[in-house]
Formats: structure tokens, C-alpha cells, sequence
């Protein structure tokens, strides 16, 4: 599995526990990287990354990776699903890269799993 | 609603072994009470499931009760780690006289589907203070093998 | 040997957390609380020497305690976690009435090569209790970069 | 580098957080492998492993490896000491495979490590 080679990096605010961003990976895709926690104070800094990745208007597929994550709490699942409906409102849906049970299950339990397309890693996602 | 009735010391009664986390009712802490109970999972043998959901759980818990905290009050968690199952006090000295724990919200359907059985708890103030707030919620270990 | 003056309350004074941990007397929930310590190391961004070697020295702490703790009785933890450093203060209800922590082990030297400050705490008991004894500790947080 | 097959495997009384088994790994050298946490409630369970591991009079080379242990403390420490001072008694030097600074770490602040002979990884140990 190659890193795509980012042709531009934009790291978003972060407080230490979340590292967010974005990178353009190949034309018309955005990959936003998130690494660290998602609970309720680190789910402010992720809305705010997907609302930069919302606002990429030219591209047609927008990949989270959430590899990185090690925890994620409602409060940031609840952040996720309402990217998903924005991205809906623009007849996308969200690719969410997910390699951990830390992320799995939250999803899984909640049944939010349907509003994404869900990839195990990040090279399939960006294909 | 139920009332709270909340240990104060750290017995173990009957093969039941208690832990109890005091921190400043202050959301940055609650990773560390996170982190009690995932190793009190652990240590019970609980499936990896069962682990990540108490862990969640006890998070979503700790979240809401800081919302409706007094300032400058503490959040108290308790574990009562039992052959097979943790149940999980958490309380805190709410700063309006009519707060409560929200049970409308969609982290309270989550804490619903994390948890095998989870009680919002409320005891009246008295003397003009806040009520006392709580959540209690029970998590079987699973039988997934590990 | 100083006096014990135990934090009661969880509050945050001037950018200090504390997280006040406590079960009952028993080696086998020290586990737990090394868990704790091994967290908050890692949050206030401790070297990984420094987290280990406080892992290390609050384990060291509670075993001491826990072996003149009464029966039935609690282990009190409180972490102070200020900038660039931990302290920490355990303490137990002694069982015997000339009980103390011993400074001439190798557990004791081992803890003074772990921390950057440690200190035995007593307070006699009254009314026929057992005293108060206590370990306070203190662990910086190290220069190596992480 | 390749687990030695052992000819003779006799698992040791353990509590959960601690296993140890011994193996003889080739003609002359013994090998106990110790998983776990090594503190005030398991140090005794490690004492008698160490017991049986120096009851091994035929062997000339005593490994043990600690590349299991994510945790040693003070208890476990005096424990390893005391059985590096039997093995001097019949001239011998315990033979300590560490990976990890959980264990590594207590044997260098206490100066403990000179007692031993200390090896990364369990193969150039036991060879
Ligand atoms: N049971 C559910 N399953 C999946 N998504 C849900 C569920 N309940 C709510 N949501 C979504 O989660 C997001 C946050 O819900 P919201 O009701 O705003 O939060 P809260 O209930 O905490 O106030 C909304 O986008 C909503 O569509
Ligand atoms: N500073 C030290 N460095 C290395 N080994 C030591 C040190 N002090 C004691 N030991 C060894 O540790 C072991 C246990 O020490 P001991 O005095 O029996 O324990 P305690 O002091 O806890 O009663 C002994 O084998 C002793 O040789």
C-alpha cells in the first residue's frame, strides 16, 4: 500500500489530542487524515475539518481516514453522520477508512455504517 | 428516576472489588476515567467488544453529567467490578436547581444500545443547592473469546 | 516524616487536575491505579522514561501501603497534575498502632531512584485507630522528546 | 529468527496476569519464557519459576525471557537479583532476553543490569 504523495497539505487547527488534514491525493479526490480521539471536546476541531472538506466543491470523492483514531464518542459520531447528510445533500457519499474496533463499533452499534461507504484501507478508498 | 444511592469508601463486599475516580467535574479529564475503565474491562476478561462499548459508555456518562455540573464541582465515578459484569455510578452537583440528565438525546440512545441496562438518577437539593445528578449503567463482560 | 494533608475534593486550584483514585486495600487493584498514573503521564506529555519510572514509583507506593493497610480498608490515590509534573499522595489506615512506611528496603530505594522527591507520611491514629500512613511523591516530566 | 521447538514444555503454576513455561531449547540450555505483569501479587509465581529453571543442573546456559513482561516492578526485580545470585553461586550468569523499556528501564535506574547477560532478542540468547 503506497502513501499517495500529497500535491497539497493544509494542516487544520488542532488541540494535541486530534491532528486533522487535508490532502489532495489525485484529481477530484480529498483525503482528510484524522489521528487521536473523538470525544467531546476533540469533535468541534473534526467539524470543522469536514466542513473543510465539504468545501471542496470540485471534487467528487471525499475520503476520511480514520485509521488513527483510537477512540470516538457519540458526540463525534454525531459530527460524521451530519457530514454524511451534507455530503447527501450533494448526491455524495462520505468514504470513511476505518482499521480499528475503536471505530468499528461505535459505528456498527449505531447503525450509522449505512450512510457510508466503509474501506478498510486507505489506498482502496482513493481508488 | 430513581434516587442515588452512592457508596462512599472502597470495600470490597462479597468478592465485589470497588473503584472509585474523583476528578474536577472538567470534560479533559474524563479521558483518564476512559482509561479506568477499559483496564477494569480488561482485567474482568470482558470480550473486545464489551470493552470498547463500557468504554464508550462510561464516556458518554461522564460527558453529559459535566454538562449540567456545577462549577469548580467534581464528577465522582464509581465501578463496582462483579464476577462477570461492571456497574458503573457516576454523579455530579448540578449548578441549575432544575437540571437532570437528558434522556431525549441521540448520546442517550447511544449510551442505551452501548450499555446492558443504564438509569438516569436525580436526588433534590437541599438548602438551595443543585440536585445531585447521576447515570448508572450495567456492562456484561460478553462471551466473545478473546 | 511530615504530617498528611489530604486533598478531600477533586477541585481545579490555579492549573492543577487532580484525580483522586480509591479502592479498597488490595494488591490486586493496584493495577488500576499504575493504569491511571500511566494515563496522566501520557496526557500532561511525560518522556516515555518519565511515564514508565512513575508507573513504576506509584505501583511501588500503593504495595507498600496496601501490606500495613488495616483489613477491609481503602487505598487513597490523588494525582496532582500541575505543568511539567506529577505529584502524587497515597495513603492508608494502618492496622497496627506503631505502623510505618519502612525506608530501609529496596522498594524504598528503588522509589527515591524512580522520583524526583518522595516522602514517608504519618499521622498518629486517635481514639485507639491505627494512623494514617502515606507516600507523597513527585515526578517531572522529563526533557527527552517523546 | 525461529522458535526453538521445544523437546520438553512443562507449564509453571500461574495466576491469570502471569505465565511462565520452561523449554529446552538445545543440549545444555534451558529457556523460561515469562508472560505478564511481574509485581507484588506475581513476583512469588516468578520466584518459583526461577527455582525450577536453576534446578536444571545439567544445563550450563540459563535464558530467561522477558520479552513478555509489561510490567516489572521493585518485587520482581529483587526476585531476578536474588536468582542471578544463585546462578553465581555455581558460576553462572543468568542469561535476560529484553524488549521493552517496562523492563529494561527498572534493571538500568536500579544498576541492576550488570548482574546479567543481556540479549534483544531471544535467539542470539539462547544460541
Ligand atoms: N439513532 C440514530 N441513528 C443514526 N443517526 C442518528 C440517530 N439519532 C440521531 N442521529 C443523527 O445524529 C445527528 C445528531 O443528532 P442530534 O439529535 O442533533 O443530537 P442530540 O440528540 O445529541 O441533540 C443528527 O444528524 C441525526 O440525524
Ligand atoms: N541497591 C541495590 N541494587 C541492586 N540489588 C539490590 C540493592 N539492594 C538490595 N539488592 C538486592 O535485592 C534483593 C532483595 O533485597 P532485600 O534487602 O532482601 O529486600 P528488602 O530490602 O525489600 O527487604 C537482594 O538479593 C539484594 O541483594
Amino acid at each position: 500500500m503506497s502513501d499517495p504523495v500529497a500535491p497539497c497539505s493544509r494542516p487544520t487547527a488542532d488541540a494535541p489530542p486530534l491532528r486533522t488534514s487535508i490532502t489532495l491525493p489525485q484529481p477530484g479526490t480529498v483525503l482528510l487524515d484524522v489521528h487521536g480521539e473523538v470525544d467531546t471536546l476533540t469533535a468541534p476541531p473534526l467539524e470543522q475539518a469536514l466542513s473543510d472538506l465539504l468545501a471542496e466543491q470540485e471534487a467528487d470523492r471525499l475520503v476520511v481516514d480514520l485509521s488513527g483514531v483510537t477512540f470516538l464518542a457519540s458526540s463525534g459520531l454525531a459530527v460524521l453522520i451530519r457530514a454524511a447528510h451534507r455530503a447527501a445533500d450533494r448526491r455524495l457519499r462520505l468514504r470513511l477508512v476505518t482499521a480499528s474496533r475503536a471505530v468499528r463499533r461505535p459505528l456498527q452499534i449505531t447503525g450509522s455504517e449505512q450512510l457510508f461507504d466503509m474501506y478498510e484501507d486507505v489506498s482502496a478508498a482513493v481508488d | 428516576m430513581s434516587d442515588l444511592d452512592f457508596p462512599t469508601s472502597a470495600e470490597t463486599l462479597d468478592g465485589v472489588s470497588t473503584v472509585e475516580v474523583r476528578t474536577s467535574a472538567n470534560a479533559a479529564l474524563i479521558p483518564t476515567i476512559r482509561a479506568v475503565a477499559s483496564d477494569l474491562a480488561a482485567r474482568a476478561d470482558f470480550d473486545l467488544d464489551a470493552i470498547s462499548d463500557l468504554r464508550m459508555a462510561v464516556d458518554e456518562a461522564c460527558a453529559t453529567l459535566v454538562d449540567v455540573a456545577a462549577p469548580s464541582s467534581s464528577l465522582r465515578c464509581t465501578f463496582l467490578v462483579r464476577r462477570e459484569r461492571i456497574e458503573v455510578r457516576a454523579e455530579v452537583n448540578a449548578g441549575q436547581p432544575d437540571a437532570a440528565v437528558s434522556t431525549d438525546t441521540f448520546g442517550w440512545r447511544v449510551l442505551q444500545t452501548l450499555a446492558d441496562d443504564v438509569q438516569a438518577l436525580r436526588t433534590p437539593g437541599v438548602d438551595g443547592n443543585g440536585p445531585t445528578v447521576g447515570i448508572r449503567l450495567d456492562k456484561h463482560a460478553g462471551d466473545a473469546p478473546r
